[in-house]
């Protein structure tokens, strides 16, 4: 299936095309990713400010597709993660204080503050981790997979992977077992044309690259990752593949992240320039939501968006109070968890 | 503890045998490898299991190293209990990045939510020949990682009990099975049974000398024990079975009554196991030595083809005589 | 392209697709195919008995791929092998009593004995090695490849690998890179349908090995791999392609071993069936390129092949003869060549 | 040898030196890794190379750690002299595989018909809170493997010189630089110079006690020893630089001075390159030593984030102060 520009469909298209849900699921779907920019955006504050030590990769332009995604998921399932996860462990239903204290480095964090941006993990989610190492999650998701089907719980496991991932062995392995085991998988690649300053271009003959999946004889999909509508429906349908026939899915999603590599990264002018950055800020995912739900609902709802963002923002800001205040594990408690 | 009348069998049976009790126990143990399912695997450690366990739980994979051993990993987070087979430690490389980064360390960066009961299963040592893709042990580069159990048996007996207690663990092991064991009949006992996994094995006593050995240089070191006693020299032979956690203890308590060690180690010298061995020998006992430790290894060089370049590379039992000798003079 | 069996084809349509040779260059090939089969008859033989050290995987079957790619390139273009390399150690001209001195582990090998059957190099040949790591010499030949289009001399770099080979991240990373970076490369597999003991489809969702390389955007072809002639027309073709435009090719060469996967398996009746290997021995490469050649050129041409075999036969028996004679390297010889 | 009035620059300043000077030198050195091209790489280590160099010589790759090392590998065997750009060295152990077994094996299993001159070059070390993975040492893993030589430097001027003696060397070198000195300025002199591999730097003189020190360990020891000498302890302070081949000699020479020894190395403590120092030591002058050799290492655990766990698991100035106080008591 070739791409086609959200703006691109009439509403009659998208309905038809499965694409429009309900007014309450667009409020969700609104909701998540509200919640996901603005705690990035406070996640980044903080990275600058030094209170958060380490680094992080925010997620910030690309909220779509893991809303979109997870927003098909059940509870039980399975989802591997990437360096930039925090959009994944949201949408997964991670407590937002315990992902925001864990950038904190606390004690309250998901993972006893042990981990970090890149090393969040929630067993209560079935949540196999962000993960430090590109594509490192994807033979996991694979294996979590393998599980399910062995004990046949109904299941699935999903892994996101970026542009620059699906160029590593972890990725390009991983999809041909999946392929051949018939394995209830859903592979998310978050196309966001880089890795790191490499232009996806640079380092491909071909940029289409659902033709990997095909190629190894398996369901592929091309999205508009910045239309929260149209990754869903997708995913629902690769979903639908993986838990009811066992077949895994390549969904490819088109998406851009509109802030530096990691915070910190000027956000142009080195390897992007300025106009593209600005040409994708105009289909931001949540904006773009936003303007639609009005045109679609009305101006009634602009009321509700509002609330949504405002309730979103001041989660996020209890969220950091809690994280600020929480006490860091002893030092000595760094030699717990590990055996030998 | 077990009669001289044991049965004899090869270390490939032992394996067999380990597999098929704890598959027949506990129906999370799944194997995965290439050409582990109705071919029995390369060296026939999964023969006999095909008709009992069938495709479900005898996983043929393709040569994916990185993404079956993170499949493995993924499914033992997910409550499964998978011996993931890499043939030849060798091709364990090609899986570091997931053993490494992922396997060794999950437990500890969630704090403990999650943990990765698996074995990693290959064979190690220089064996007929097999040239230098095919002789190496390496298990010193996995001993380095945090989170990793390392065994290396040296007995049929030991092969079956600690992959057993392996496969039982609740972190992920290194089961490395020196391929000098695969053929050689030996007694091991009837039944069920279990080998404690941290726990040396004193497998001859002794009083003038402490030797620490691994894996075939057990045998090797048992062999020059015995030729030792003939001219009135009784070394007490320790084979520590389990490199990650090693039981410091008994290797300590042997030179505090012998008070001279020589740790041989058919991996490559630099940091090896033998280094460490001795390292914390003089970090416990360094009082109770009379001479200095003395350190049998591996070449610092890769394993050649030709057999008598291969021979020349590891320890022999008559040079661990001849070190003997000169260490109690 | 899709495979079309030799037989299938007429002589009109062979020599339409540029496949017929002149009779010289028939008699050359088939002379290599004949002196690899009789080398790898050999080798094996003394594997049995005992006096070549270590395990050798025997080419018997696979003749036409070797004889045919590498009578496609020019002396000083670099080629990477496999752990079943010796068909193309001979093809690329390496002297034969050194390849079966090396076997024997002895000093006059053509590495000292250090490396014996998986491990054979020529730096005079540009034979960067046979390689105990399955698909572990593809990169190596990337590299290669690299270092001729930086330094412009005009040489272009093959890689062989098995089936079982373009499994692994070591292959598949290497596909996209070379296709990225316009690398003059030939990458070619020998599908001879099973690693080891598993068969390729079952490992495997799709059998089409070249839809990998059309993924990339790398130019892809299959051929009948027991057929020597098809397999240097296409290998010519990616020959140029490499040389004159640096572009690399993935050249899926369909044949079978009608030996064990190591001298000692069994050659069937476990994995295989002996129907299977039966059908396969109809289409030897050797056998059914006598019969052509004497369909071809008339019956004159008889004497001259079997006096083809007679000279490969003696040539192996004199290599036997050097091999069993020649002394070993000394044990401290060991210790040389390398550093640290 | 160097003037005090040596200008001072960062350590990445000086690895750009180092680069710039060489690919100057001679045109078959070019750089493969991720981002190392216009944006200059992940560190800026080849930040002002784009305009001379170009994307020619450095060269862009796919995020393909085990293809890219393995095409540096072939490349160097067609005679160029690759630097592998790897980032972080955790992101080495998805090359691993081409690593010990084509770059590590290629001279010995060729009987010397090919060499690999490449530079291997990844970032070490604690830093910052990177999290665990991507802050680990690994270097004692890589040691193990017989035909890579391993740099860890210490300085500005370390970087420089043994990069370029690197990039000389024709067997494959591992380069491994502590994130530590990346944006810290110090002393370099102007102009080309080389620092010999296998050399070891005698950092301090002393007399009362033996320091052998690696990477940031070394800042460390400097510090403990300053603080030490005012409490009348005069400790000798020596940089190994290169891990292999290890200047044995100096060690010892110093150790049969002092007759006390302390290793200090960031790495985990199994198997380390400490373990492997105290071990030649006691094979070499055991007789010497007035005391237990005692190492001082990375914790057996993962590197974890929290800044205050972080802090805990590596070797401090303090915790080395203590140390030699023991050690000389
Ligand atoms: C195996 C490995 N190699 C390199 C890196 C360094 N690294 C971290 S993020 C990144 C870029 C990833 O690009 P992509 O997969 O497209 O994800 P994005 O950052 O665009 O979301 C790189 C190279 C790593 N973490 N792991
Ligand atoms: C990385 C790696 N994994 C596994 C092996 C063990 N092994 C040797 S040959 C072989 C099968 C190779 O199959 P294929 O690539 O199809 O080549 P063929 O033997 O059929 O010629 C395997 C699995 C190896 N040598 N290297
Ligand atoms: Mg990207
Ligand atoms: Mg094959």
């Amino acid at each position: 299936m070739k791409r086609k520009k959200a703006q691109d469909k009439t509403r009659g298209e998208r309905a038809e095309a499965g694409c429009e849900v309900d007014e309450d699921r667009a409020l969700d779907f609104y909701r998540s990713m509200a919640r996901v920019r603005k705690f990035e955006e406070a996640a980044a504050q903080y990275v600058r400010e030094g209170s958060i030590p380490g680094f992080i990769h925010a997620y910030i332009g690309e909220e779509a597709v893991a809303v979109g995604v997870c927003g098909a998921l059940e509870p039980g399932d399975y989802v591997t993660s990437t360096h930039r996860g925090h959009g994944h462990a949201l949408s997964r239903g991670l407590s937002m204080k315990s992902v925001m204290a864990e950038l904190w480095g606390k004690r309250d964090g998901t993972n006893l503050g042990r981990g970090g941006s890149m090393h969040i993990f929630d067993a209560s989610r079935h949540f196999l981790g962000t993960n430090g190492i590109v594509a490192g999650g994807v033979p996991l998701a694979a294996g979590a997979a393998f599980a399910i089907r062995y004990k046949k719980t109904g299941q699935i496991a999903v892994s996101f992977v970026g542009d620059g991932g699906t160029n590593h062995g972890a990725f390009l392995e991983t999809l041909n077992i999946a392929a051949a085991f018939d394995l209830p998988l859903v592979i998310v690649v978050e196309n966001n044309l880089y890795a790191t300053s490499t232009p996806y271009a640079c380092v491909t003959k071909t940029q289409d690259i659902a033709l990997r999946g095909t190629a190894v004889g398996m369901a592929a999909e091309t999205v508009d990752g910045n239309d929260v509508e149209e990754v869903h429906a997708t995913a629902r349908k690769a979903v639908a593949r993986a838990r009811g026939g066992s077949r895994p899915s390549l969904l490819v999603c088109q998406t851009y992240r509109t802030v530096g590599h990691y915070e910190g990264e000027p956000v142009a002018g080195t390897y992007r320039t300025w106009e593209e950055v600005e040409a994708w800020k105009q289909k931001d995912p949540i904006i773009n939501y936003k303007k639609r739900l009005i045109e679609r609902y009305g101006a009634t709802i602009a009321e509700q968006l509002d609330r949504i963002d405002e309730e979103a923002g001041q989660e996020v800001a209890s969220a950091v109070e809690f994280s600020r205040n929480a006490p860091f594990c002893a030092p000595v408690e760094a030699t717990e968890h590990v055996y030998g | 503890m077990f009669t001289d009348n044991d049965r004899q069998i090869t270390g490939i049976q032992a394996i067999q045998e380990a597999l098929a009790e704890e598959m027949r126990r506990d129906p999370n143990v799944v194997v995965f490898g290439e050409g582990i399912g109705e071919r029995g695997g390369c060296f026939g450690q999964t023969k006999g299991l095909w008709n009992e366990c069938g495709p479900e739980r005898l996983i043929d994979t393709p040569i994916s190293e990185l993404a079956f051993t993170g499949m493995g990993i993924g499914a033992s987070m997910a409550g499964l209990r998978p011996v993931i087979d890499l043939m030849y430690i060798e091709f364990m490389m090609d899986a570091a990045g997931q053993v490494v980064h992922q396997a060794a360390k999950v437990r500890y960066m969630s704090g403990g939510q999650f943990h990765c009961p698996l074995v990693l299963v290959a064979a190690i040592g220089r064996y007929n020949n097999a040239g230098p893709h095919h002789s190496g042990c390496y298990y010193p580069m996995f001993m380095h990682v945090p989170g990793l159990i390392v065994v290396v048996p040296s007995s049929a007996r030991d092969l079956k009990g600690l992959l057993k207690s392996s496969i039982r663990s609740d972190d992920p092991v290194l089961f490395l099975e020196h391929k000098s064991l695969f053929s050689k009949k030996m007694a091991v006992p009837e039944g069920e049974f279990l080998t404690p996994l941290g726990q040396a094995n004193v497998c001859r006593v002794g009083t003038d000398a402490s030797i620490v050995a691994i894996g075939q240089m057990v045998e090797y070191s048992l062999a020059a024990a015995t030729s030792l006693a003939k001219n009135g020299i009784e070394v007490e032979v320790i084979d520590p079975r389990t490199l990650v956690p090693l039981d410091e203890e008994t290797v300590v308590r042997s030179v505090q009554k012998t008070r001279r060690l020589l740790v041989i180690d058919e991996a490559h010298e630099t940091c090896n196991a033998a280094a460490e061995i001795a390292t914390r020998v003089i970090e416990k006992a360094f009082d109770y030595l009379d001479a200095p430790i003395v350190r049998l290894s591996g070449a610092k060089v890769h394993v050649p083809y030709a057999p008598p370049m291969e021979q020349f590379v590891a320890p022999s039992p008559e040079r661990i005589e001849q070190t003997v000798k000169e260490l109690v003079a």
